[in-house]
């Protein structure tokens, strides 16, 4: 385990653990975009560039922003005398469990011991052609996804100022 | 076409560039301690005394009214009326201002307190570098600082100055006019009396009313236009 | 003759070998990257910053001419009669921020309002590193993503942004980083739109790829610039205005509009925050002015061959120097856009503009050997002068004269 | 050089922590948030994956992270759109108290 990863490592669960846990949404929002820088890391370390900067591109860039737009427009929505959560006890344990099956099963498993193969040659030229041919269906239906989610999100936002009319 | 527009006015802007380094008339500024626009005659800041003599607080026209005081708008102004009475131009005893301050923080220039001022006593100075490190105290001028002389209002409006002392010298002959009347009417009365003492001395018969001789003061001059 | 200008032209990378090849002996090991780290982040520390104190004198003495005035021209060597035409302005009005008071509101998230300037001077300052300012001279050479690594920088300063604006807890801070943020993003699309014609071309997303694919030389003096193409032509100013809307230069100022809402999202901030945010956002219009040098100027080669002796780094910053004068220019001419007629030019208007663009390009290279240059010029140019005449008339219609009820 | 169980720990971690999040937490956003957080610990994983792989070359992982990414997009786009309309609708973005339909 090298330093670079423990602290990314450190960075991407802390940021998270804030951005589940506290109280101010924004806050939240802001944890959750220190997450997405931390993977971002991550998926550097693995000699993963493009899909790195593409993670910060689309995440920090635009998911991001839509949550924080989000939580303005919906501002006003937790009182502040109501707990933000529900009793822990409900969702704590499911997630505490599952996690113990995960790492149990990582921790036995001989895959998990596997130390990297010498560095891919990955270009983006390869990437894209690799788009262009193996994944062409995968993409268009992608694009289809995509417009829709444009249309969809456009209606769905605009739905209640036709009624208002 | 788009974007013809954003053309022309480049052009427009490298002409102002350009233009302003071989053409010094194009610039509208000055630099400004060193070089001075003259002030317009009709500039205004904030206000002056007045006075006419000398010595700035003897000859002071302000007979401590107050009616400025009441009319500004924003209460700027704060007066304490003399005690004793002194002589004014006209040789009128009068009051005056024992204290005069103005307080320029607040003064907004609106020139009220000279269209009110019945006595061609407060008027608008351009004196605009009046910045000062002490906020309350060094901005509230004293009438020490206010008394101009007559000569420096009539260096800064000289039309205004003019209509000034026309006003001034229409009163003095005035109040002069009705002196002369007075006395001479003083006089014609006192020779009436003189003449019905002899008269009743002479005839015995009852002296005559002696009023309505003296003369009507002349109607007052009209206001010179402002 | 020829060595000295190349070594003129290569002495920073000699320069910095040097300092390497002597630290070897003396350092261990493990700190020679971060000395190497340091000597390629000096220069860039040094040169940019400096540049942006000199643009703001600049900029202050160009508008007042502009507007036929003087603009500074007091601030000199203190306590002698020495003015320097007014070029020690900048030194006056750093020491200024330096000293004046930092006000944070009382009821400011305190911790978010703390690290919004950094948040957004990092990432700026980040993106410098994989510009090519000269022959081998790229701090950090991102073979495969390097434009990828500027546009997903590029891309997080909208959160600082938003981040400024939402902890000041101020209504006009909160509006300016709205507006901030819709126009940022708005204008990301037609940016990265532009800058994927040259990727197209060229092939690569590395930037000292991409001025490579600039070094062809024509006609056996004119450089090979992707400006000198129908697509590059139209694409460099369909960049430089995404740009200029990217950073927020006028006409695209709105977010600071200081008429409407004070000075946008930093309108809580004083001192040196303000003057962070000051110099965030020159080095982010310098960023992207290198970038648009590097995607369609040609980066640092010269635009003839026989100017090729003078060294390359001073191509960059002449060409950087000159956009910046560009944008001032700019600045001293157009007014500023309303909000819907800047979202509308963004989607309306840049967005298929660029699209088409895009297509021209590809037309452009598919049509490399089989078709003549002439006809490949007229045709490229049609395509996209069509649509730009309609789209603009589209565009002026709504602009139509003005009726003056009462005046007339 | 860090193994491969390291990054599923981190993954594991980052999933169970979107878990309990999105089980726990009551507003809406927050549930997303959550969701987000278990997409993002499945790229990594595939990420991760493809790094330890045989036969890296193949970058089956790389683009089933790309569209992975691009489909989460689009799933915040249309989530974020949906939460803002049952908050006009409800004036509340709490998941608990949007119960129109409950019999």
């Amino acid at each position: 385990m090298t330093l670079s990863f423990a602290i990314l490592a450190g960075l991407t669960v802390g940021s998270a653990v804030a951005a589940m846990s506290l109280r101010n949404l924004v806050h939240c929002a802001l944890g959750l975009v220190l997450t997405f820088a931390g993977l971002a890391g991550l998926y550097l370390q693995l000699n993963a560039e493009f899909v790195g900067f593409t993670q910060i591109l689309v995440y920090v860039g635009a998911v991001a922003i839509l949550i924080v737009f989000a939580i303005l427009l919906t501002r006003g929505t937790e009182p502040a005398n109501e707990p933000a959560a529900v009793s822990p006890w409900a969702g704590l344990p499911v997630a505490v469990l599952a996690f113990l099956a995960m790492a149990a099963a990582v921790l036995a498993s001989p895959v998990g011991k596997r130390l990297a193969a010498p560095v891919p040659e990955v270009s983006v030229k390869t990437l894209g052609q690799k788009l262009m041919t193996d994944y062409v269906l995968p993409l268009e239906v992608l694009a289809l996804l995509l417009t829709a989610a444009m249309l969809g999100a456009v209606i769905i936002a605009m739905k209640d100022k036709e009624d208002l009319q | 076409m788009l974007g013809t527009g954003i053309l022309k006015g480049m052009v427009e802007t490298a002409k102002n560039f350009a233009g302003s380094y071989h053409d010094p008339e194009r610039l509208t500024t000055v630099e400004y301690p060193e070089q001075r626009i003259a002030p317009k005659e009709n500039a205004r800041q904030f206000p002056m005394l007045i006075h006419d003599t000398e010595d700035p607080m003897k000859g002071l026209r302000c007979v401590a009214c107050q009616i400025c005081e009441k009319e500004c708008p924003p209460q700027c102004i704060y007066i304490v009326k003399s005690k004793d009475k002194r002589a004014d131009y006209k040789g009128q005893m009068q009051f005056y201002p024992a204290t005069f301050d103005i307080d320029i923080s607040v003064c907004m220039s609106c020139q009220i307190c000279v269209e009110v001022c019945p006595f061609e006593s407060i008027k608008m100075d351009t004196e605009f570098e009046l910045s000062n490190t002490d906020r309350f105290g060094g901005l509230l001028i004293h009438k020490e600082q206010l008394a101009k002389s007559n000569e420096h209002y009539r260096k800064i409006h000289p039309a205004d100055a003019a209509a000034s002392d026309a006003v001034l010298a229409a009163e003095v002959a005035k109040a002069q006019a009705k002196a002369k009347a007075d006395a001479e009417a003083k006089a014609a009365k006192a020779a009436a009396e003189a003449k019905a003492k002899a008269d009743a001395a002479v005839a015995g018969t009852v002296p005559a009313p002696a009023t309505s001789t003296a003369p009507q003061p002349t109607s007052p001059p009209a206001a010179p236009a402002a | 003759m020829a060595e000295v200008f190349q070594a003129i032209d290569q002495f920073p990378v000699t320069l910095k070998t040097w300092l390497l090849g002597h630290a070897a002996g003396v350092m261990p090991e493990w700190a020679l990257p971060l000395l190497s780290a340091a000597l390629s982040i000096t220069p860039i520390l040094a040169v940019f910053p400096l540049l942006f104190a000199l643009t703001t004198v600049i900029e202050r003495k160009g508008l007042g001419r502009i507007q036929n005035r003087r603009g500074p021209n007091r601030v000199g060597i203190p306590l002698t009669n020495i003015r320097l035409a007014g070029f020690g302005q900048f030194i006056a009005d750093g020491i200024k921020s330096l000293t004046k008071e930092d006000i944070v509101p009382r009821s400011a998230d305190k911790v978010v309002h703390f690290l919004a300037p950094i948040a957004l001077l990092i990432p700026v300052l980040l993106t410098y590193s994989v510009l090519p300012f000269g022959r081998n001279m790229v701090p950090l050479d991102l073979p495969q993503t390097g434009l990828l690594f500027f546009f997903a920088l590029g891309a997080s300063t909208e959160l600082s942004v938003f981040m400024a604006g939402w902890s000041s807890r101020n209504k006009y801070s909160l509006l300016g980083a709205m507006r901030a943020i819709a126009q940022m993003v708005s204008y990301e699309i037609p940016l990265i739109l532009s800058a994927l014609t040259v990727v197209m071309i060229a092939g690569t997303l590395s930037l000292s790829g991409i001025v490579e694919s600039q070094a062809e030389v024509r006609f056996g003096f004119l450089h090979s610039w992707h400006l000198f193409t129908p697509w590059g032509l139209v694409g460099f100013f369909l960049f430089l205005t995404a740009a200029a809307a990217e950073a927020n230069r006028t006409p695209f100022d709105l977010p600071e509009a200081e008429s409407e809402i004070i000075a946008g999202y930093f309108t809580e901030y004083s001192g040196f925050k303000f003057a962070i945010f000051f110099l965030a956002e020159y080095l982010g219009l310098f960023a992207m002015c290198g970038l648009g040098i590097t995607l369609f100027l040609g980066g640092w080669l010269p635009p003839f061959k026989f100017l090729g002796f003078i060294p390359s780094w001073c191509w960059f910053l002449g060409k950087l120097v000159a956009l910046i004068l560009l944008f001032i220019w700019l600045r001293g001419t157009l007014p500023r856009l309303r909000t819907d007629q800047l979202m509308g030019f963004a989607w309306k208007f840049l967005l298929p503009m660029t699209l088409i663009n895009l297509f021209v390009a590809g037309l452009w290279h598919l049509s490399v050997t089989s078709v003549p240059m002439t006809v490949r010029w007229i045709g490229g140019f049609a395509l996209l002068a069509i649509p730009y005449w309609l789209l603009g008339r589209g565009f002026e219609a709504k602009v139509g004269k003005r009726e003056y009820r009462f005046a007339n | 050089m860090t193994p491969l169980s390291g990054y599923l720990l981190v993954s594991a971690l980052l999933f169970c922590i979107g878990l309990a999040g999105a089980l726990t937490r009551r507003n809406a956003i927050m549930v997303l948030i959550g969701i987000e957080l278990m997409l993002n610990a499945a790229n990594l994983n595939f990420i991760a994956f493809w790094r330890f792989s045989e036969h890296p070359e193949t970058q089956t992982g790389l683009m089933f992270a790309l569209f992975s990414i691009a489909i989460a997009a689009a799933e915040a786009a249309v989530g974020l759109a949906l939460i803002i309309t049952i908050y006009r609708h409800f004036r509340t973005a709490n998941v608990d108290k949007v119960e129109a339909m409950k019999g």
